[in-house]
């Protein structure tokens, strides 16, 4: 079976360049409707690296969540915001020579380290597998109080994004 | 009968296998199942659409198409090579890469969620156990695309229908999410193998609250293909086509495979999920699946043949105030008749439902403009 | 886990970087939101990548990275919120 | 009734629809399509489509006579015809000329009305397809000229009518050329 080992590997490589090839993309093109779905191609991609790491459900949520609605709410944005069309403008500011060289210099920094600290690897924690149902019960018993929490913030911010993006403010807010 | 197709696959495995090693074997079985999905997937489409005209036809007392091949049976190749060989017309100022990205980026979920159905004893071509949530990431993907065309074809109508149809997908996948997860908590897992098998004495529908989760389920798949009474995307009336305006020839045809092909799959995972999949008496099980989906396919395209269009107001009310109120009672009332058993069981469970049905119809009163009187000038 | 720890991490720094040379440098405030999102998958492909390899329990990881995608979410949401709001005021939304 | 009753009732119609039209007769209920180029329907007797000419027994002895009232009735002026001459320059009672363009005509039947000869008609034939413009759609004389049998064919008790009409005509004038007319009575 180590051919497919070694095709999986080539498979998980090829995504991983496609990925940040797109998350390039995403930060450098001029058509901001490109760069969006250039974003949606780095989540896509991410979903995938999951799968690789045998996170299922992982990937399906982060499928569902992030190119299902971050998506849709960051199109809706570009095209509320941007005329049918428009001209494509330049996309970055003056300190984009700064923001590359730093950028570079925290991954030269940042990746020696990585590279060179030896990572506790356990044997066990590679094989065993952890299904859809485990992550429930965790989240069930666990990490009950963060999903609570979660609940009550999520519906604050539904609320306080409605409010905030509301077109007709109402009377008195508006001085 | 039963394992017809299954026996095919293994003895093509064994075939391929004597002279192939083992790894390569696993890749083709992969490869076979992958091709019996891409052959099965258009074919379905094709003869999705000569159905859906035949029968809207016979219900508005007219034929139908008749005269290509013996019953009009050819009729799908002849739209096919018409689809292939109308010309291709690319807007001036449209976005030439957008604009052909939209319809390779509709076809491809629509494609990916055949692999999920069970067609029969055996025969799922990835039994994932996060089936159910594959279905719907995958199907929510779909929503980027129809932005995608909206934006591309840089034209007024197209982007109003891509709103319309982004707006009207969006709310009515809550409801649809709700509305499986009744079925999906009694059934204990989320890969529809699981869900079939925990269907084998009682089919969900017949449950008190899997009748209710059923038709939710069921409204709210016929919104998210946009067809019949929810397609205010591509009303043909009001915007032209919707976001498919500036389509033509071979990328329209893809449109139109995407939608047949979402309503097979929608059907398919109805039938899967609340119609016991292929379990029956007697039949062969991959008979039985595709019965039952062809069955609610007809239901689907009887609405067509019934029901006008609802406003974009109906339309967002329904979803919000009646689907969404009705998905989450069922998920109370479905834990209640886990827990509960015996006579209240089910008279209970079905004493909510009826309840919480009157409730919500009572509270979304039609909007009826008060009566207008016309008075005429006296001269 | 097929390819080593190392390769995985090189991946999430490197995506985490362009990350931050995109709020850096970008002019639209939406470019920098997506930006951000490049950021806070780049920790979650991490975060997956430790539970998956080291002592970091699976589920602990796996439920962590679910509540960062909620709040990215939410984030977004809410940022898209305001970006809006500016838009309406100021007619502009480029951030020089 | 209930929420969705009136739904319900419309899908049973467009259901019974449905199953009527696979199983009764054409009248009540059923489909009632002929598939036109195998099945025709009957035509209508009194159906009018381009006008034709009548002849009696040959195609020399046509009615016409080339007074030219209909083409001066016609309303879309579609109606092109010359008398023709012998060979002295006598003026004869026959038309050498006599063009119709079918892609003008509008098939009123006003020239049929207007002619006082019973000498054009309007005919069943519908299938009329040209490959140009101009040229096939002008029909001449002899395409316009059909027999006598054939406007009884189309047009059984119009033809009928008016052929007992020319009779007793003909005969009136019979009975006038036999006893000469009386001149007219000096007394009244």
């Amino acid at each position: 079976m180590t051919e497919l080992t070694f095709i999986a590997q080539l498979g998980i490589y090829a995504m991983m360049f496609v990925v940040l090839a797109a998350a390039v993309a995403a930060v450098t093109l001029r058509n901001l409707f490109h760069c969006a779905l250039a974003l949606a191609g780095v989540l896509i991609g991410v979903a995938g690296m999951y799968l690789a790491m045998h996170a299922e459900f992982l990937a399906m949520v982060q499928i569902l969540i992030y190119v299902g609605a971050v998506m849709t709410l960051i199109i809706f944005a570009i095209m509320l915001t941007q005329r049918l069309g428009a001209g494509d403008v330049a996309q970055n500011n003056k300190q984009s020579l700064f923001g590359a060289v730093a950028a570079a210099g925290f991954v030269v920094t940042l990746g020696g380290i990585l590279w060179k600290t030896p990572w506790p690897v356990k044997e066990e924690a590679v094989t065993s597998s952890f299904s859809a149902s485990d992550l429930g019960e965790s989240l069930m018993t666990t990490y009950v109080l963060p999903f609570e929490i979660i609940a009550i913030v999520l519906f604050a911010v539904l609320i306080g994004a409605i409010v905030v993006a509301r077109k007709d403010a109402p009377k008195g807010a508006e001085q | 009968m039963d394992q017809l197709f299954v026996g095919i696959k293994t003895a093509l495995l064994s075939m391929l296998g004597t002279f192939m090693p083992d790894w390569l074997v696993t890749v083709h079985s992969v490869l076979i199942s992958a091709t019996g999905i891409a052959i099965f997937g258009p074919l379905t489409m094709m003869y999705l659409t000569l159905i859906e005209r035949k029968v809207v036809a016979r219900m508005q007392n007219r034929l139908g198409p008749n005269r290509v091949g013996k019953f009009g049976l050819l009729q799908p190749v002849a739209d096919g090579i018409k689809m292939l060989t109308k010309e291709d017309i690319v807007p001036y100022k449209a976005d030439k890469l957008l604009h052909l990205l939209a319809p390779i980026t509709i076809v491809v979920p629509a494609l990916m969620v055949f692999a999920v159905l069970p067609f029969g004893r055996g025969m799922i071509a990835a039994d994932l156990n996060v089936g159910i949530l594959y279905f719907l990431a995958v199907s929510s993907t779909t929503t980027i695309s129809i932005f995608i065309a909206g934006w591309g074809s840089h034209n007024k109508f197209a982007l109003l229908g891509a709103m319309r149809a982004v707006a009207q997908m969006v709310s009515y996948e809550v409801p649809m999410v709700l509305s499986l997860v009744p079925a999906l908590m009694i059934a204990g897992s989320l890969s529809t193998g699981a869900i079939v098998a925990a269907q084998a004495e009682r089919w969900f529908a017949f449950t008190p609250w899997g009748f209710v989760a059923f038709i939710i389920f069921y409204l709210c798949g016929v919104a998210e293909v946009n067809r019949s009474p929810f397609d205010l995307a591509e009303a043909e009336s009001e915007i032209v086509a919707g976001f498919h305006t500036e389509y033509s020839g071979m990328k329209f045809a893809l449109f139109y495979m995407a939608e047949f092909m979402n309503t097979f799959t929608i059907s398919a995972l109805a039938a899967t999920i609340f119609l016991g999949g292929w379990h029956g008496p007697f039949l062969p099980s991959w008979f039985w699946f595709l019965l039952k989906t062809y069955i609610l396919i007809f239901v689907m395209i009887w609405f067509r043949g019934t029901l006008p269009r609802l406003r974009i107001d109906q339309l967002m009310g329904l979803a919000w105030k009646f689907l969404l109120p009705m998905a989450l009672v069922n998920v109370v009332v479905a834990g209640f008749w886990y827990m509960s058993s015996g006579v209240i069981r089910t008279f209970g469970s079905i004493a909510c439902l009826v309840v919480a049905f009157m409730v919500l119809t009572a509270l979304n009163r039609p909007y009826v403009p008060e009566k207008r009187e016309y008075t005429f000038a006296e001269n | 886990m097929i390819i080593p720890l190392e390769h995985i991490l090189m991946f999430s720094t490197l995506l985490f970087a362009i990350g931050v040379y995109g709020t850096l440098v970008r002019r639209n405030l939406i470019g920098i939101l997506i930006s951000i999102e490049l950021i806070l998958n780049a920790v979650n492909v991490n975060l997956v990548a430790f539970s998956r390899t080291t002592a970091l329990s699976p589920d602990t990881g796996q439920i962590f990275t679910f509540f960062v995608i909620a709040l990215a979410a939410a984030a977004a949401a809410v940022g898209l919120a305001i970006v809006l709001a500016l838009y309406r005021t100021s007619r502009t939304i480029f951030t020089d | 009734m209930f929420y969705g009753s009136g739904v319900l009732r419309g899908m049973l119609v467009t259901l019974k629809n449905m199953i009527q039209s696979y199983f009764c007769k054409p009248e009540d209920g059923g489909l009632f399509t002929s598939q036109y180029p195998e099945k025709r329907l009957p035509e209508k007797e009194r159906f009018r489509n381009f006008p034709f000419l009548i002849y009696d027994k040959e195609p020399e002895n046509l009615r016409c006579v080339a007074c030219d009232i209909c083409a001066k009735e016609c309303p879309p002026k579609c109606i092109y015809i010359i008398r023709d001459f012998d060979t002295d320059g006598k003026p004869l009672k026959k038309p050498k000329i006599f063009d119709i363009d079918l892609t003008v005509c509008m098939n009123c039947g006003i020239c049929e009305e207007a002619c006082p000869f019973d000498a054009i008609y309007m005919d069943h034939e519908f299938e009329i397809s040209g490959r140009e413009r101009q040229g096939s759609l002008l029909y001449h004389k002899d395409d316009l000229l059909k027999s006598n049998e054939h406007f009884h064919k189309i047009r059984p008790t119009d033809a009928a009518a008016i052929d007992t009409r020319r009779q007793e005509d003909e005969a009136k004038k019979q009975a006038v050329k036999k006893e000469p007319p009386k001149p007219p009575s000096t007394a009244s």
